[in-house]
């Protein structure tokens, strides 16, 4: 069977006695990203090190272009890999860097030279190529990092947390740079990160993985649409899955406290008496009002925060906490009444109709 | 007020310790300077008076040459020995390191004989390759091995042993292992990841141990003392000066040929270990 | 395969080294037990048979009994007082480590005396404390010092000041200053933060030097055998067994004494100092 | 002269030969929050230290409550320090270390009982009493710390980098407890951060230092709404100042390329003549359409980012790169049209008036 892309096959890895990873399968497609996305620990960058042939896994396949990687030594593979820290070669210079895989490989010195060449203009790092790593900023030690392991022109691009090293204020121009280099190249990117925006703003496919499974995979816009449960909603949007009752009148939430007529909802009324779904609520969901009104639920204010571009609210409904963005200022300790802005989406579980 | 105190006052604290080494390096360094020039105390048989002798004794006399070379020979090549097995061990220990308390016993094995005596190391050896050791009785060419150059060799190995493994464990430990995976995804093979990555990164740690060891390993005067019957060693002679006939200006000048020795080696290892970490900063 | 091969194969690097340790550490110390029982080689004077005299006679004979109990004052002495003088010292040092070369050049001044020979330590003490030393030209009462056991003590302290600095300098390194800051801020004088912070955090670190130069210490033979007239230790009388008739067994029993002392203390400091650090963990 | 609430009077420290502050003036009313932020190496640090009495400063005074403490030693300030890392004693439980200040003052042992058992109910720490430092998650020690600087009931508390040692994914939450504890005390609170949403959201008063020197300071909302110069613009709120000349007609950007209305802007038109002025654009101010309108301007979309709540775009506008944020999708490399969307604040420069 002849399979194109990055085929995972129902990966297990362990570490000692842990299963550090369980059961996973992906599919990237030739020049695709994938970002693997999920809280510390939870085997993400397990996942990056079986690819690059660094760990042994204990069951299931690693495929590139429909050839089986699981058995290949680390130094055959033709993956590339930037680790976290970068990991350049402290001795070496940033041609010496760049140069390091090309050597390894045989590649005569003419060949070396002309390739190299063409790298280091491409990162922008030639007036730097006899620096030392030691001397180099952190987005420059990144793309070091990245035209050294673009060098063997890899099947496989990996990236450990490309953007953590570096300085929060200079992470959104870095990550910006970084696409596009990225983007330039023909290979299979695979970014492993602990950052929502990065994924989302980085990959065509997002993994969201939590121990060791993975919860959710999809291009971003999909997982952003329609998380696949809360952790997801929480994790990847920031948002939260309220349970409702629809009926013929209204959706209720929050134990009938809240009746939101169709008109503001984007969900369809059962045909026959009620059923349940649920209710996703984003932090751009609600607006709020200091008066009642059709479709609001009162709510109190926990927290509120200026943050700039808005307030962070936090509002207790009936003993859940709920995230809003809003413009208006609040005052802490207050009731205000929420309603829904726009039209979030309800998703009626239909095997749970009730009578 | 209190930044400029609280920096005084603890410098402060360090007073003594910087006055105990006034007292007891450089003084008597100097004293001892002063009598290989012949201008100190002297003994029963010498001259008093200046004198280069006592100090080039050690390179003009061929029998004090010949230990002078046998000690750096042992001293460093002791090490270095060690060196070739310690690399990879501690290496492999700082890579596994985490794994629980395993590598607290190895590490406790491995440094437990830093506490075993030169006497006592030179006395396994006799025990060993001795006239009547176990090994000489198996394979008699082996027998009396022991004050032979070569059994003092082995002698000095084992001397060398703790005192390599444990600065080197401790320097590997910060060894940065991913420098290697990434090696390994470059298309390097292990060897050539070890020799172009690994070696020339650990190269200022492990001079600079090398060093340290040798310098102690040279001075080491326990060992060569059992030991001593054909095969002699630098600090049999400043011993030896000594306790025959009181010849305290040659004694001395051998003492101060010794300590330049020792220190020397470390001071050339530290130097070197320096412009090497320079050249990967 | 990959993950397994690599872990096995740097493993497996490590083969030479535990080969070495085994054939150097576990065979010789065997040897030794079985020759101080009396069941293998003896010396000329001495009845061959099982007998746990060879051991005993460290605690039996009141003049050895003597010497175990100096070896352990002298040892252990020593380096404690360089510890008072050497803490203060090494917390300011990595304090204030941060100023250019300055703290890299005191590294090197303070390290650089572990270089020097033990045999050269004794010779130096001769210099300053013999009966002709300079401190006995100024001050009659203090000639020929160093043959006596403050004398010798004197010189044990210099033989630990760097085996002492040396580690102390790399434990201090990484004493996190801010716990003293924090401290100060909450109202604690800088004895009160000294004793109640500084010391308990630094406490396993200590004890853990403490151990390894007091165990080199105590089987370093260089400085007692250059002091070594009235005052006798325990070094000195291996040697003296093996030198004078040749008693194997004997000396035997005196180096398992001896080895055991050394190590012994080395291991207790590791264990007091593992269970120092699991209480601040 | 008697001054309420903590004074920093024309301070400047050396650390060594370098001038690490330099002629820092402030001023924090009784019960206020200051936040002072900056990048890395702009001196907010040591501020901090000066404060508390471990860095003596070369010129200047601190002065709480009316009292000059710049001569005073750190121990006899009554000043609370949370250090970045906590700082917190292994050695000691979580009793033990928030007992640490009493017993140095000499509190006696029924009192301290009493004060630490309030503290440790206050910051819920009850059950952990005894644990040791540890063995408590980065959330648990911050409060260790806090209620450690809190429990010697200081004049004013200083906490640098307070969240700095935690997940992100923590940060959020961890923000609104610590707001939560510093809103109960009745202490001036000193904050020492890097990250502007913390900086607005925790503070009644945001200093913006910069190479030693204090830029900007005021409440949120002034920063927020006017910055003092570009780089307060960028740090504090990600947005970029745009020179203008406002004539009779229009405002003028981007020489002339982009003529914006009077109706679309906050701005008054002048007298007589011309005038210079500067317009604050925000990633919120422009709207961005396929089709030229009245008063927009074309630019080149040079990157898109999808971050889910929207997508960030870089427009490049005559060589000027501005960020927007918005919901619309737009493509890499094609030409959109950008508009103001509110209504920005542009400032007239009265003194630059032309002819």
């Amino acid at each position: 069977m002849s399979e194109s892309g990055l085929v995972i096959d129902d990966l297990s890895v362990d570490y000692d006695s842990t299963r550090a990873v369980s059961g996973l399968s992906l599919h990237v497609p030739d020049g695709q990203t994938l970002a693997i996305v999920g809280p510390s620990g939870c085997g993400k960058s397990t996942v990056l090190r079986t690819i690059a042939g660094l760990t042994r896994p204990a069951e299931g396949r690693v495929v590139v272009g429909g050839r089986d990687l699981t058995h290949v030594p680390a130094s055959a593979r033709d993956v590339g890999l930037v680790p976290q820290n970068y990991a350049l070669f402290p001795h070496l210079s940033v041609r010496g860097n760049i140069e390091y895989g090309l050597k390894a490989r045989g590649v005569d010195k003419v060949a070396r030279r002309e390739a190299v060449d063409r790298l280091l203009a491409f990162t922008e790092l030639t007036p730097l190529a006899q620096r030392r790593p030691s001397q180099l900023s952190g987005g420059q030690r990144q793309r070091v990092a990245l035209a050294r392991a673009m060098a063997i022109e890899p099947s496989v691009l990996l990236l450990d947390e490309p953007l953590a090293a570096l300085d929060p204020q200079l992470r959104g121009a870095m990550r910006r740079q970084l696409l596009d280099l990225l983007g330039a190249t023909t290979s299979i990117n695979v970014i492993v990160t602990h950052d929502r925006h990065e994924a989302l703003s980085m990959a065509d496919v997002v993994a969201v993985m939590r121990d060791g499974r993975l919860v959710q995979a999809g291009s971003p816009r999909e997982l952003w649409q329609a998380p696949a449960d809360a952790f997801v909603a929480d994790f990847l949007c920031g948002a939260t899955y309220v349970d409702v009752v629809l009926d013929q009148d209204a959706v209720h939430a929050f134990d009938g406290r809240w009746a939101i007529p169709y008109a503001a909802v984007d969900a369809a009324r059962p045909a026959t008496g009620r059923a349940r779904g649920r209710l996703l609520l984003r932090p751009d969901s609600l607006v709020l009002s200091e008066h009642r009104g059709t479709g609001t639920v009162p709510a109190l204010v926990r927290h509120a925060e200026f943050v700039g571009e808005s307030t962070l609210v936090t509002l207790e409904v009936a003993g859940t906490a709920v995230s809003v963005r809003t413009d208006q200022p609040v005052t802490t300790g207050t009731t205000v009444h929420a309603g829904l802005a726009g039209r979030p989406v309800a998703h009626p579980h239909p095997e749970e109709i009730a009578a | 007020m209190s930044g400029a105190t609280a920096r005084f006052s603890s410098l402060g604290a360090a007073v003594p310790g910087i006055a105990l080494l006034v007292a007891f390096g450089v003084v008597p360094l100097a004293v001892l300077t002063v009598t290989a020039l012949g201008l100190g105390a002297t003994g029963a048989g010498e001259e008093p008076g200046l004198t280069l002798d006592n100090l080039t004794q050690a390179v003009t006399s061929p029998r004090l040459r010949q230990e002078l070379v046998a000690s750096v020979v042992v001293g460093i090549g002791s090490v270095l020995i060690m060196l070739v097995a310690g690399i990879p061990l501690t290496l492999a220990m700082s890579r596994h390191g985490g794994q629980v308390g395993h590598g607290r016993l190895t590490s406790v094995v491995f440094t437990l004989p830093i506490a075993l005596p030169g006497i006592v190391v030179g006395f396994f050896t006799i025990l060993m390759l001795g006239r009547t050791g176990i090994f000489g009785q198996v394979v008699p060419a082996l027998g009396g091995a022991a004050y032979t150059l070569p059994g003092i060799f082995v002698a000095y190995v084992y001397f060398s042993f703790p005192r390599v493994i444990g600065p080197l464990q401790a320097a590997m430990s910060t060894f940065d292992h991913s420098l290697v995976d990434t090696a390994r995804t470059l298309g390097a093979s292990r060897a050539r990841a070890f020799v172009s990555v690994t070696l020339p990164v650990v190269l200022p740690a492990v001079v600079q141990v090398l060093g340290t060891a040798a310098a102690v390993t040279i001075g080491g005067y326990g060992t060569i003392a059992t030991l001593a019957q054909s095969e002699r060693l630098l600090p049999l002679s400043v011993a030896d000066r000594l306790s025959n006939g009181y010849q305290v200006a040659s004694a001395s000048g051998l003492a101060v040929v010794l300590a330049l020795l020792a220190a020397g080696t470390l001071a050339v290892s530290r130097l070197l270990s320096a412009w090497l970490e320079r050249r990967l900063r």
